[in-house]
């Protein structure tokens, strides 16, 4: 059941990520990487991280993608309007990405290697809120709080950047 | 009674302390001044040469060697060269032809060069000359004499070049420069030779012991020493320099080019007679480009136009005989005939240079003719030196060219035989440039002749002295068949003692008779030709354009100028030229240069590899990517 | 239980097909979107060896991939925005003054 | 310490010239120089003439690396740091009227190459000697950058980078050896050397050519010359001159001191090679210098063939050939001063270099012939010049080493006659150009300069002795240390 | 750790000072906040300590990178005053500037992946902004654009990287990833050595070695001048500290399997960016390549596996740090002066102005690794450790292309040299003219006496 579970998300989510590739309107590509994501919230909880799905789902689709369409909009970019590449750029492309993957796979050997000793009786408690918010809080606290100098240099960044000047003054 | 040694040391010292004084006043000092301090000096030299040889005089025969040392000069690691002098026989003989003649000739410029801009630069020149060649002579070690040696040579390319603003005579002097030098490197590599074979270079060492030392190597080094006497004293195949020499002012025709430096290898090959006695084949070879230069120069000197030339090819085939003496082992005979040689060629050249004088520069004997009676004195002791060199008894040359003759004659015929004819051809062109000159009609330009008027007293009188030491000089070495005593070697015999070795011949008194008369009437005998052919018939030789045949190429001498220029002047310079201009260029500083380019080249490459579009940079990167994974998984690095 | 080899073949896939985004693309604003598949091919790894390690590192670990995608999302566009408004172009190689 | 002073006084009076940038520059600087002179007189007065390192100071510098500022002097030290404080003051007295007369920087680069200069010269500690041996070449570079001719920026570039690779290369070569000295590493030259012996043939002769390479190319020796007459050229005067009276000494000292001794084996198994290759440069050479139109870049060529005869003099490892190389560098080195420096007087009054523009010279500057003449026939090596004693001594080493070799080497003499006189006489003698008619003989500066240099050129000629002692004991104990070696191997 | 505290501060300070209008101090404020870090950087001397749950490590050798960092930093705040002053969005710049110093901070003293991931973001998101920061210029925008392209990109391998690192560790700790090494040496899966090549691509690019260089020449030319100089410092710093601190210490007993790779990238890395820099006529990107090429000396020091690695290059840092500041400090104000970076601008400078010359020189040589300047002195210290481990091959590549590097650091001087009108004069503001005389005596001070630098970390 979880296995195929497992295959049918996995198809969705490469499919509908290969479609965001190859769709020609940008709008499309937002709207198949919101699929893509929501197939790899699925696969979150099918590994029993809840809140990471939820979380996942709402800075993800929510925010993040949001994001894109309001820009995409912003810059009337919903056209087909990019330039083609070269069908030799494309295929090489392709032959690039392609032979990655295989590299990738074939070099991601030697899972039988990993410390299994604990596993097996995974505790189906440990992605969620209560768990992780312990570890966030008191291992992963420094992270945390210097995250928001994080988000801090990038938002005083964005508006830096994105406001339109009256004047020029360089 | 002053000490000799300090006398010895001042005959050196006192040209240089004239060539200083003048030399450092160059502009300042008057004609006069120069001149005299000049003269005084080398007078003054001639003066100590003499006290300093008659002490030798009075010393028993055996003892005749007086050495001194001054300082060290050159003084490291197991090398040692001083500055000292060697004083016996040879040398002071040389010293009394140097100084003396050296005094005379000094006298006669006075006159000669009276109205030179250059006038106290020559004679600085003259005193230096002087100065390096008592140095040359008096050295007592191999270092001292190369110094003397190489002087000689920079005071005889001055002088060559003394009128600087001609290119040819400074082209001349350069020629005898150089043409010099391939001599001296010899001569260096031979005396480098005697340091690392005797570990010395002074010649009261080397001569203790030579034949410690293998015969191979005393072969090497005798040879390579004569081929600084070739350079210096003009042997085939280096004697080209010194027709050319005559660029200079005559004066130093007469003491550079004729009397003094060009007879530095005869005395040096003399000072190693000790050396030479041990290696026969030098002597062979020694012959040989005696017997050559000998008969060469003076068919050359057959058809040359002017009266220096002709004079110069004498020397070169006067000193060919010299060395023909030197090579059959006749030392003595060699020293006298330069003495000899040394008075009646100065002459020779200072009435050459009375007559240039007289007309004002011209030296063509075809335009001469006729001064017998303008110029008395200068012809009467022009006689007396063609007489001496022609052989004429009882004349100088008589002497000194006969004991050659006669030794030559004992030892093989055929010697005799090829120097003979040598002899008879300096008969020949004598006579004609003593007949051409002198008699027949006056050919020079009307208003040169109007206003001809023979040597002044400073000239005349070194005329006359030389003339008289060409009539007499020749008794101080009387040969026993004539009544003589062989004084001359006699006393030069501690030197040449220990070269015993060789076998002197020796001609019956009977053959010696019959050769003399031999000569003396085929001298005669030649004598007639010419004076039927340019007196009774006046003949007066072509211009260069109507020569013919044998006379072209003699006149052309042989065109071995020509020659050197094809073989080592043309292809040294194309050597260079390709040198600097291919080899240099395009070879190795372009592999330098390329280097460069190879690295600007490959960066105007590999620039272009930063295109500026970011697609193509990642794809770089993801091919770098790919390439890193591949690389470590196939060779297994990251492997269990 | 799905193994983990399957996980990490999924999101090598998901991720191959980032990278094949970034490099077939020429318009900016899917290269972002591929970068950020490429983003959360990472977060699946690092749930799927969180969940097989017993380890709540990794998930948290993913939180903060998500906080500087955001960030990195908004700087880009900015970025983007930015270009746009001198280029009118959102085409990546349009870019290529600087070079060589 | 008198060793550190004569290293830090340059300085001091170099930096005070550019920061302050006085209008008396190069009064100071000739004044600084004397005084440098008069302290190397000092030091020649108390040396004691033994072979030992006398007036060494050596304080730690980089402990942690084993670095230490080791300086000395020895005889052969002491040879080179006199032709250093002694041609100094003559090569700034010389641009006294020139056209650098009022430029302090000038004078600071040329105080800064001085300290640089002593500093190679009495280094002991390998990485001290490789810091001097580097910053020598900064002002130099500078000196030919900003003052020199034409295409300049191109030629001392190029100069720069070519000297510069074979210091990298000596740089490496010194590491290889630093790295196998016992215990903590050290830079010390004793345990460089016996880090050095301590090799095989085989990475000796590797050590060899690293050192070699970059000695040859100072030199420089045929074929790694070709940075030379660009450079030579270009340069202004007083660059030229201390390239070729000083500089080029840094190679042969280098071979003296860091060479021989280091790497016995590897100077025993090619140093044939090194010496062909000097004999081949003297030929090539001189050969090249008959063609060359520009009188500069004849001496340049010169230069180089003179070079050759002395390196391979000195390779041949024997006393005398030392001797008569360190001899022939003090010589050589004043010759080269007097022969750029009257180049440099032809070619400010006649606006040209060129020997075949030139002609006639003698009629209105006889002084200037004259001082020329002199210069010339040290450089031809006529006896009683002090051009002779050392390749006398030289030819002699070389004929001892190989008969052939040294006849080859022998041809210097002939074919440096060919050259000098040719240029002689088509510069100075006939009549006289355009170019020539009005100029003026030697002025008063000018005698300044240049009678002391005729003197001293008759002087080491005559009396070369003391020089040849200085030295003698140092080069002795030098060779006993490689002759030693080489004998226990055997 | 104060320090890094104290640097964090002072960002939100001078957002702060933009509300509460306090502009005109900031600068100082800024400069003497820098201080008082260095003081507090310097308090933590010599000891070692982990903070916040071993998420940070204070050892000496993060505190010896923290303080160049914030040295230098201090520097390039002196020596850039016009950059911000008058300028829009001045106390942006500043704080961005600091955030990328707290970035820093943290990529040199991370003691767990998620800080050396959150560091290198908050380096990098605020350089693609600086980057940008010039908005109407074409140059700074494709800066902007193409640093954020590819290092975002990057960021996904260098995270793949991590990941892969975590799975097959279990931690995200330094320590325990290294103890988990040592304890399974026999049995680590594949992907484990996947994941470091990921993260060695991931540094290598932030680090900006070839292949992954491609960014650099084009962020460098592009940026404004004076972020170049922060990026070729400051950033270089950081990043070459963290790729030392990952493959130095984190990964120190599986080195073998990256060694290869890394030798590879430093030969390209020699020849490509040296031999490229030779044909560039604008002195900014040639400085660029230059930084590249001095990457690839640092890494054949690392590989080297000295003892004193660490002091190497420390020294290193340091000194390209100090002459890379001067030479872009002047760039800045010749840009300032005529507008342009190119090597005609630099033309008769030493007319112009003396005293930059001087100091600009003595810059380049150094650069150049020219004796007695400090940069000589780490060439020196590298050479010497790659030919101790014998990598003979490595070094000749080495001095081929330092060689190399001679050409193109000349050019500049020879211009600087030519004559050129004199009207043209180039000034500099007193504080430059001191902060530029002191890096200048610093560049020489170091090449003399190295000693205390060299030993600092050993």
């Amino acid at each position: 059941m979880i296995t195929n579970l497992f295959y049918f998300l996995s198809f969705v989510a490469v499919l509908s990520a290969l479609m965001v590739v190859f769709s020609r309107n940008p709008v499309y590509s937002v709207l198949y990487l919101i699929i893509t994501f929501f197939a790899i919230a699925g696969h979150y909880v099918l590994m029993q991280a809840e809140f990471l799905a939820v979380v996942h789902v709402i800075v993800y689709a929510g925010a993040i993608m949001v994001l894109f369409l309001y820009v995409i909009m912003l810059l009337n970019l919903n056209r087909e309007s990019e330039p083609h590449k070269s069908n030799i750029l494309k295929f090489a492309a392709a032959i690039c990405s392609g032979l990655l993957l295989v590299v990738l796979v074939g070099s991601l050997r030697g899972t039988e290697l990993l410390k299994h000793s604990e596993a097996g009786e995974v505790s189906s408690t440990m992605g969620g809120v209560k768990n992780l918010g312990k570890v966030l809080f008191t291992d992963f606290l420094f992270p945390f709080e210097i995250a928001s100098v994080l988000l801090l240099a990038a938002m005083v960044g964005v508006v830096m950047l994105a406001k339109a000047e009256k004047k020029t003054n360089l | 009674m002053v000490n000799i040694n300090v006398l010895i040391t001042l005959i050196p010292l006192l040209p240089l302390l004239g060539f200083l004084i003048i030399a450092l006043n160059v502009h300042k000092i008057s004609h006069k001044k120069s001149s005299y301090l000049a003269c005084g000096t080398i007078l003054f030299s001639f003066i100590l040469s003499i006290t300093v040889f008659t002490h030798l005089l009075s010393l028993p025969a055996d003892q005749r060697v007086l050495s001194i040392t001054l300082v060290s000069w050159i003084q490291t690691s197991g090398f040692s060269a001083d500055i000292a002098f060697l004083i016996d026989p040879l040398s002071s003989i040389m010293l009394l032809i140097i100084t003396g003649v050296g005094f005379l000739i000094h006298v006669y410029s006075i006159g000669y060069m009276h109205d030179d801009a250059g006038y106290s630069r020559f004679f600085s020149y003259l005193n230096l000359f002087v100065f390096f060649m008592l140095l040359l002579v008096m050295g007592a070690n191999y270092l001292l004499m190369f110094v003397g040696w190489e002087g000689v040579g920079l005071c005889s390319y001055l002088l060559i070049g003394f009128w600087f603003k001609n290119h040819d005579y400074n082209k001349a002097a350069n020629k005898a420069f150089i043409m010099n030098r391939i001599g001296d490197l010899g001569l260096l590599l031979g005396v480098i030779l005697i340091f690392i074979n005797f570990g010395s270079i002074d010649y009261q060492t080397v001569f203790t012991n030579p034949s410690e030392v293998e015969v191979t190597t005393l072969t090497w080094i005798t040879v390579l020493l004569f081929i600084g006497a070739m350079g210096k004293s003009a042997q085939i195949p280096l004697y080209t320099w010194l027709p050319d020499a005559m660029a200079g002012p005559t004066p130093v025709s007469a003491l550079i080019h004729a009397a003094t430096m060009v007879t530095a290898g005869v005395y040096m090959v003399a000072r190693n007679n000790v050396l030479y006695a041990l290696s026969p084949f030098t002597l062979q070879l020694i012959l040989i480009t005696g017997l050559a230069t000998a008969l060469f120069a003076a068919t050359i000197a057959l058809v040359q136009n002017d009266i220096k030339k002709v004079l110069a090819y004498s020397t070169v085939s006067q000193l060919g005989l010299m060395f023909v003496a030197l090579g059959l082992g006749a030392f003595s005979s060699g020293i006298f005939h330069m003495a000899t040689h040394a008075f009646f060629k100065a002459l020779l050249f200072l009435g050459a240079g009375s007559v240039i004088h007289a007309l004002r520069g011209e030296q063509d004997i075809r335009k001469m003719g006729g001064l017998k009676k303008l110029l008395p004195v200068t012809y009467i002791t022009f006689f007396v030196a063609v007489l001496a060199i022609s052989g004429i008894p009882p004349f100088a040359g008589f002497f000194s060219k006969d004991e050659i003759l006669a030794h030559a004659f004992a030892y093989n015929p055929f010697v005799w035989g090829v120097a003979l004819i040598a002899s008879l051809l300096t008969v020949f062109y004598m006579f004609r440039l003593f007949y051409l000159t002198f008699y027949g009609t006056a050919r020079d330009e009307k208003q040169t002749m109007d206003h001809i008027h023979d040597a002044p007293k400073s000239m005349a009188i070194p005329l006359i002295v030389l003339a008289v030491l060409s009539i007499t000089g020749g008794f101080m070495n009387t040969p026993e068949v004539l009544l003589g005593s062989s004084w001359l070697q006699k006393f030069l015999s501690p030197v040449f003692a220990s070269a015993s070795g060789i076998e002197i011949h020796h001609l019956s008194h009977t053959t010696e008779y019959v050769l003399m008369a031999l000569v003396v009437a085929l001298t005669l005998v030649v004598i007639g030709i010419v004076y039927v052919q340019y007196v009774k018939k006046g003949h007066v030789p072509a211009g260069e354009g109507r020569l013919t045949g044998i006379q072209k190429v003699l006149y052309h001498k042989y065109y071995i100028d020509e020659f050197y220029d094809i073989i080592i002047v043309k292809p040294l310079f194309w050597i260079s030229k390709t040198g600097d201009t291919i080899v240099e260029a395009l070879a190795i500083d372009g592999i330098v240069n390329s280097m460069g380019r190879l690295v600007t080249g490959s960066s105007n490459v590999l620039r272009k590899l930063q295109t500026g579009s970011i697609g193509f940079y990642i794809f770089i990167m993801v091919i770098g990517i790919i390439m890193i994974l591949t690389l470590t998984t196939l060779t297994g690095v990251a492997g269990q | 239980m799905v193994p983990i080899e399957y996980y990490l073949w999924l999101s090598a896939t998901l991720f191959s097909i980032g990278v094949l985004g970034v490099l077939y693309r020429r318009n900016a604003i899917v290269i972002f979107m591929c970068i950020e598949l490429m983003l959360n091919a990472v977060n699946l790894v690092m749930v799927a060896f969180s969940n097989y390690l017993n380890d709540p590192a990794g998930q948290v670990f993913v939180f903060f991939i998500m906080a500087v995608a955001a960030a990195e999302v908004a700087v880009g566009l900015a970025i983007l925005v930015m270009t746009f408004r001198n280029t009118k172009s959102t085409d990546i190689n349009m870019l290529n003054r600087l070079k060589w | 310490m008198i060793t550190l002073f004569l290293i830090l006084w340059p300085v001091v009076v170099s930096l005070t010239i550019f920061i302050f940038r006085p209008k008396i520059s190069k009064q100071i600087a000739l004044l600084a120089s004397l005084v440098e002179f008069i302290l190397s007189l000092v030091v020649i007065f108390q040396f004691d003439g033994s072979g030992a390192a006398a007036f060494s100071m050596n304080i730690p510098w980089i402990a942690s690396l084993g670095i230490n500022f080791h300086i000395a002097i020895d005889g052969i030290s002491l040879l080179l740091v006199l032709l250093t404080t002694g041609l100094m003051p003559f090569i700034i007295l010389s641009s006294f009227n020139g056209p650098r007369q009022n430029s302090p920087n000038f004078y600071a680069l040329i105080l800064m190459m001085q300290m640089a200069l002593i500093g190679v010269f009495t280094a002991l500690d390998g990485f001290l000697f490789y810091v001097f041996w580097e910053m020598a070449l900064i002002p130099i570079y500078f000196i030919c950058l900003i003052w020199g001719g034409e295409n300049k920026s191109r030629i001392t570039l190029k100069f720069f980078i070519y000297t510069l690779a074979g210091s990298l290369l000596m740089l490496v070569a010194l590491l290889i050896l630093y790295y196998k000295t016992p215990g903590q590493h050290s830079f010390d030259i004793q345990a460089l050397y016996a880090a050095g012996r301590s090799l095989g043939a085989a990475e000796q002769g590797l050590v060899f050519w690293g050192l070699f390479l970059a000695f040859a190319i100072k030199m420089p020796i045929f074929p790694f010359h070709t940075w030379q007459p660009d450079t030579y050229t270009v340069a202004p005067v007083e660059g030229t001159m201390l390239l070729s009276g000083i500089m080029l000494k840094m190679g042969f000292y280098g071979v003296i001191r860091w060479l021989i001794p280091m790497v016995p084996l590897g100077v025993t198994d090619w140093g044939f090679v090194a010496v062909l290759l000097s004999v081949v440069g003297i030929v090539y050479a001189s050969a090249l210098a008959i063609y060359q139109q520009d009188f500069k870049r004849l001496i340049a060529y010169a230069s180089i063939a003179h070079v050759g005869l002395m390196s391979a003099g000195l390779l041949t490892l024997n006393k005398i050939g030392m001797q008569g190389a360190l001899i022939q560098m003090i010589s050589h080195g004043i010759l080269a001063f007097a022969l750029f420096y009257i180049c440099e007087i032809i070619s400010v009054r006649t606006n040209t270099r060129v020997i075949a523009s030139l002609g006639g010279l003698r009629t209105n500057a006889p002084i200037l012939t004259t001082v020329l003449m002199i210069a010339i026939l040290g450089t031809v090596a006529l006896p009683l010049t002090s051009g002779f004693v050392g390749e006398f001594l030289l030819l002699n080493s070389l004929f001892q080493y190989n008969f052939i070799i040294g006849a080859t080497g022998g041809l210097t003499i002939i074919l440096g006659a060919v050259y000098c006189l040719r240029a002689f006489q088509y510069m100075m003698l006939g009549k006289n150009t355009t170019t020539t008619t009005s100029i003026s003989d030697l002025t008063g500066n000018e005698k300044i300069v240049l009678y002391p240099i005729v003197i001293l050129i008759f002087v080491i000629g005559i009396h070369p002795d003391p020089l040849l002692k200085i030295s003698e004991a140092a080069v002795g104990d030098l060779l006993e240390l490689y002759v030693n070696f080489s004998a226990k191997t055997k | 750790m104060n320090a890094l505290l104290i640097v964090c501060g002072l960002g939100f300070i001078s957002l702060v000072a933009e509300i509460i209008n306090l502009k005109k101090g900031l600068h100082i404020a800024i400069v003497l906040g820098l201080v008082v870090a260095v003081a507090a950087v310097i308090g933590d001397w010599n000891t070692s300590a982990t903070f916040f749950n071993n998420m940070l490590i204070f050892d000496p050798f993060s505190v010896a990178f923290t303080c160049l960092i914030i040295v230098v930093g201090i520097f390039w705040f002196c020596l850039t005053s016009p950059f911000f002053i008058g300028e829009s969005h001045q106390t942006d710049r500043t704080a961005l500037i600091i955030f990328t110093m707290v970035g820093g901070i943290m990529m040199v003293s991370f003691h767990n992946m998620a800080i050396l991931f959150l560091g290198i973001e908050i380096l990098s998101i605020s350089l693609y902004v600086l980057a940008g920061s010039h908005k109407e210029s074409f140059f700074s925008n494709e800066a902007a654009f193409k640093y954020f392209i590819m290092g975002s990109f990057a960021t996904g391998f260098l995270l793949m990287g991590i990941a892969l690192v975590y799975g097959a560790t279990g931690s995200f700790d330094t320590s325990e990833i290294t103890m988990h090494i040592e304890g399974h040496k026999a049995g680590l899966p594949g992907f484990f050595y996947v994941g470091i090549l990921l993260m060695l691509v991931g540094l290598a690019f932030k680090i900006s070695v070839v292949p992954f260089h491609f960014w650099a020449p084009d962020v460098y030319a592009g940026s404004p001048t004076m972020i170049t100089a922060f990026m070729s410092t400051v950033v270089k710093i950081a990043a070459v500290g963290a790729f030392y601190k990952i493959f130095g210490l984190c990964f120190f007993s599986v080195q073998m399997s990256v060694l290869p790779i890394i030798q590879g990238i430093i030969i390209l890395t020699l020849l490509v960016a040296n031999i490229i820099a030779v044909y560039q006529n604008n002195v900014k990107r040639m400085l660029a390549y230059s930084s590249i090429a001095h990457v690839g000396y640092m890494l054949l020091g690392f590989i080297s596996g000295s003892v004193k690695f660490e002091g190497i290059l420390f020294f290193y840092l340091a000194s390209y740090a100090t002459t890379s500041l001067i030479a872009f400090g002047i760039l800045y104000a010749i840009e300032n002066a005529k507008g342009s970076t190119s090597i005609d601008a630099v033309k008769g400078l030493y007319n112009q102005n003396p005293f930059a010359a001087t100091c600009m020189t003595i810059a380049l040589l150094s650069l150049a690794g020219i004796p007695p300047f400090a940069g000589f002195f780490s060439k020196y210290l590298i050479f010497g450790s790659a030919i101790e481990a014998d990598h003979i091959m490595l070094v000749i590549v080495a001095v081929v292309t330092s060689l190399v590097g001679v050409y193109y650091y000349f050019k500049p001087i020879i211009y600087m040299f030519s004559p050129a009108q004199a009207s043209d004069k180039l000034y500099l503001s007193a504080v430059q003219k001191a902060f530029l005389g002191m890096l200048t005596a610093a560049a020489l001070l170091l090449g003399l006496l190295p000693e205390w630098i060299i030993t600092i970390l050993s």
